[in-house]
């Protein structure tokens, strides 16, 4: 078998992806910084930063930490607010002729969330929604949202009544159980969940005796957290009918097939970008390569079959 | 990842390393200035994921290289160290905005501080070239740390602090911004620790000379993807975070903001 | 300052540590197999593997997989019931005279955790109890009163009034809030609080199509985890006042420091001893090397010293 | 951790590997056993955690070096292949419990497959310093994978098998034990995959035949603390649990459990 002969297109959400690798948000910023690396053609879908309905600042540096196989962020949705966003940032995108074009939403209550998602509804320079309600990084960054089934209904129902374009809903995995809040979205109406977002985490500067990051706490990504992120997908995958995106330390084809096999639709690839921007295109020629050495024709072939209950679902 | 070759690698001072690596661009072909940065990874395994970014020191057109000076601090930038020519290293840059020459400038006054040393000697190669004058204060923690003075003494008059005495003047760099230092000087540039740039933005403001300052701030990815790496600016759109990976590292003085 | 003027000693739970470091259970089995490497009374303290009632087969095999920086287990609680445990195995540790020993406690219902507390009251080879309300690793092994702080308080009063020794309670990182289980547990009587156990993840083998451990899910542990376990034990040691054990992908001194700046009583080292069969040893040298160079003659003066919150308390 | 030195480092077959390395122990001063393990870390950097588990294939004591040889297949392995001569590796070992020798035998028959081949060769050369005569059936998947063969003609009968026929008899070692094969020996010994170790019990249980099995099991530490490398063994105590690392991970193959 050769490298031409595996077809790597998924669908879901109603969304054509030439193959199941996209950026995860806040890792790729709005696409254009990428221009000096590659073609964004060649990502199945983008997922952009979180939007918010004011401009945001974020949170004060420092930011970042390396930490053993990951590192921590506490952004803080920084972000130019959805009316920027939609004047300067989206059409950029269309230039691509076959990148669908996820927004990445995020808020403080139901309402201002609703609201952005109302401004989104008049433009055409996007395709679905990511309804974040697991930043860890602000005080009333939606993680409320995002640890409580009952609010995360109340939120996605809201989401979905407003929205005039599917809605994905991104999951923490800071929970005790993340099945009762996928299912509780699900319920809710939510078209694919996306799971994980970063897991709260810390880091000491000792010779300064405090927390190394200016906001304290930040969100851990990277492979490390990849066990975790395979274990909630799996366990999702399991028990909901809707298509589940797989994120969490994606660095290799490999890593991506894991995923796939656990029972995720597509995958999210966020920390590996700044490791090596050409992360993404590496990943998609990897997972071609290796469904050639493994006789796999089409990529369906592996979702879920490391998981028998997923494929007995979606 | 493309990778580039290591072409020498020395330490040149206690814990200071000098690396020559080929250009991971063509130099000719790229409008790279002094002040921006390359960044490099310090290992092929994934614990540590971050890159380290690290100034270009002196560009090399004729041969194609680039020479990076840099402290083997913590556990990243000493795995760099380790590296030896003929080895590759996966590295990306030039990055970044760096110093503008400004084509007016009669004399120039370059401040470096410790680590923050290197980038000036590429700025200051390029002055000289369009014939600016050049003043420099160098400051360093001590004579076992001093480095690059015999490359700057080639191209600029030289002024060095320690902070222990054990080398020039006893003190800080700012010690030096009297009068007579800023006479006839018509920009500035500068690029050190944080503490340094603050004072030295305070000690010239009166003067009403244009500055440059070379922020540091952790980076997530160099390229402009995270907002790991803001600093914050204070221009016509008010007070706002930009990205030091990519409108940054080097701001007009006048518009940083030092909190 | 010289290695000799730096005092390492600690104490909680009327124990004496010569140093605040240990072995975490499960990494150090019940400590004979470290003979051939060093001496014993090099430790703060020891903690052994779980003991249940009834002897344990444990987990199918494979129950190891390695992770970025990380890895998984599904050991399952494997150990020889308590009976032969406290003929068999504690004797032998009190050997070394200044060695304080914690036997780790688990079991499936309130009842049986009571009945091998009531049975390890006889023996005086130990002097504290760990509570473990959090091995990921069997059905029944538990962890629901690991992240229930309702059902944790009862298990928690239920042994206190069994047990004639101080009782540390281990929890589960598995939750939305640690702090209300830190809190429900103190409020029960715990004398004072360890953490973290690991947290659940998986990993696919790709060419089997199935999850690598025979389990399916298993317990990551190691550096990878170290973040998320400094995140909450800074978190609950700002909220209650019972000493607390930092325990989460410890490998160096500065590690271990990091977790007493943000708190913690003392540390325990568990997968490190896997690496390096001389891990705690030089943890413990490398303490007192950091403190001597940076001129701290007592430990406590670094305890909480990156928490205020935690200095305000305990 | 105590470190040792890399003496060789040679590929002897696709992705086949033999390194000398200074012995971690003195070897005249220890108990060592063929059938025991060295366990190696493969990288300074902790993404690779877990030590990896590989076999004494030669002692030799009078230079205090051991030998031991590998399939270079997972990304730990290969980071083992990257070392040479003079660097140094941290190993500790030998551990757990190797092929008891048996003062009373007369003729011995080693199995081996694939991988499983280089720690019967420490074995053959003590059992044949006992005088001990030595049957060995050696398996590969094909000729380019073979190894040690030389090695073990100078001290056995051997009998080599291929998984395509590519070198000996074509099909698994298996097919060679018949009555002749075993007729006059009083013990075997089998390394190898454990659909191979199965089948091998299978064969030669009927004869009664003595024999002994190393097992493969993921380790998590090698030395005992774990649990992780359990099997199932069938003694006097009934069906249990046993660690590998330390009551094995060799045992007397009537007492080997396959589920
Ligand atoms: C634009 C720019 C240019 C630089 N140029 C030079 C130079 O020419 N020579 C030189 O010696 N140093 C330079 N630095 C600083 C250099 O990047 C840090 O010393 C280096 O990243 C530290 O890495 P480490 O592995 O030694 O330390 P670790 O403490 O192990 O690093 C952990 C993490 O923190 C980050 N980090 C730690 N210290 C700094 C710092 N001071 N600035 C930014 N990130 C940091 C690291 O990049 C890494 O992500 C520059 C920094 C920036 C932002
Ligand atoms: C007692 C014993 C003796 C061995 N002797 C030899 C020998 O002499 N020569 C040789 O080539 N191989 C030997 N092996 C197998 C060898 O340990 C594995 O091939 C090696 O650990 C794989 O590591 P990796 O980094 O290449 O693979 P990875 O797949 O990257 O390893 C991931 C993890 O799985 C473990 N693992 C993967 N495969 C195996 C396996 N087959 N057995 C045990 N653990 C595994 C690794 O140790 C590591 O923890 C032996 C194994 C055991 C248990
Ligand atoms: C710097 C940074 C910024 C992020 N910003 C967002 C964001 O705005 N919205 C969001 O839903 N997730 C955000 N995330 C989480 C990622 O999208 C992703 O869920 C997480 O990083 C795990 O994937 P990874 O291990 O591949 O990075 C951010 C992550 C990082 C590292
Ligand atoms: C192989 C293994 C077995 C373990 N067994 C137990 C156990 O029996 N009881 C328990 O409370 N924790 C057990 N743990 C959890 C550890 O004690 C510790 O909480 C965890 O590994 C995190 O610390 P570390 O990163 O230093 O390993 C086990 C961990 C490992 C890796
Ligand atoms: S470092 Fe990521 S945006 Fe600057
Ligand atoms: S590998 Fe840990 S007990 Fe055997």
């Amino acid at each position: 078998m050769t490298l031409h002969d595996v077809d790597l297109a998924v669908e879901f959400c109603g969304l054509q992806l030439k193959n199941p690798v996209m950026p995860a948000s806040g890792c790729f910023s709005f696409g254009k910084e990428m221009e000096m690396f590659y073609d964004l053609n060649l990502l199945g879908a983008i997922v952009v930063k979180a939007t918010t309905l004011e401009e945001r600042m974020g949170n004060p540096t420092p930011r970042i930490a390396e930490t053993p196989a990951g590192m921590l962020n506490s952004i803080g949705l920084q972000n130019p607010g959805v009316e920027k966003v939609i004047r300067d940032e989206l059409p950029y995108l269309r230039r691509f002729s076959s990148l669908p074009v996820i927004v990445n939403v995020a808020g403080t209550m139901v309402e201002d969330y609703v609201a952005v998602v109302h401004r989104l509804n008049d433009s055409q320079d996007f395709d679905a929604i990511e309804l974040n309600i697991s930043c860890p990084n602000v005080k009333c960054g939606g993680i409320q949202f995002g640890t409580d089934p009952e609010m995360a209904a109340e939120m996605v129902k809201a989401i979905k009544e407003a929205s005039n374009r599917p809605v994905m809903v991104k999951l923490s995995p800071n929970v005790t159980n993340i099945v009762e809040m996928a299912q509780a979205c699900e319920a809710a109406g939510a078209d694919a969940i996306s799971l994980i977002n970063t897991l709260i985490g810390m880091q000491i500067d000792v010779e300064k005796r405090a927390p190394l990051l200016g906001n304290g706490v930040g969100g851990l990504s990277g492979p490390a957290v990849k066990p975790v992120a395979l274990r909630m997908v799996y366990e999702v995958a399991s028990n909901v009918n809707v298509p589940v995106i797989g994120i969490g330390g994606i660095f290799t084809g490999k890593d991506a097939i894991e995923f796939l096999m656990a029972g995720a639709k597509a995958v999210q690839v966020g920390t590996a970008n700044f490791t090596d921007p050409y992360a993404i295109p590496r990943i998609v020629d990897e997972i071609k390569e290796w469904c050639a050495a493994h006789g796999v024709k089409h990529i369906d072939e592996l979702i879920g079959a490391a998981n028998p209950m997923s494929r007995r679902r979606g | 990842m493309p990778r580039t070759e290591v072409v020498l690698q020395e330490k040149i001072a206690d814990g200071l390393y000098r690396m020559v690596i080929k250009s991971p661009v063509d130099l000719s072909q790229s409008a790279y200035m002094p002040g921006q940065f390359l960044h490099f990874r310090v290992s092929d395994s994934i614990d540590f994921m971050l890159r380290r970014p690290i100034s270009l020191c002196l560009a090399d057109e004729a041969n194609n290289l680039v020479t990076v000076v840099y402290r083997a601090q913590g556990e990243g930038t000493k795995r760099l160290s380790r590296l030896a020519a003929g080895d590759t290293v996966d590295v990306i840059g030039p990055l970044g905005k760096g110093f503008p020459l400004h084509e007016e400038s009669s004399a120039a006054l370059v401040i470096g501080g410790g680590i923050g040393v290197p980038p000036l000697l590429e700025l200051a190669k390029k002055l000289r070239a369009k014939g600016t004058r050049i003043v420099a204060i160098l400051g360093f923690q001590k004579a076992s740390q001093a480095i690059l003075i015999e490359e700057f003494k080639a191209l600029a008059e030289v002024f060095i602090v320690t902070d222990d005495g054990s080398m020039g003047k006893k003190g800080l760099v700012t010690d030096l911004l009297d009068a007579s230092m800023i006479d006839g000087i018509s920009r500035y540039y500068a690029c050190g620790p944080t503490p340094m740039l603050r004072a030295v933005k305070q000690a010239l403001e009166p003067s009403g000379i244009l500055g440059y300052l070379s922020l540091e701030e952790r980076m997530g990815c160099g390229i402009g993807l995270c907002a790991g790496c803001v600093h914050k600016i204070q221009d016509n759109d008010g007070v706002h975070y930009v990205k030091t990976c990519k409108e940054g590292p080097v701001f007009p003085a006048q518009e940083v903001v030092f909190s």
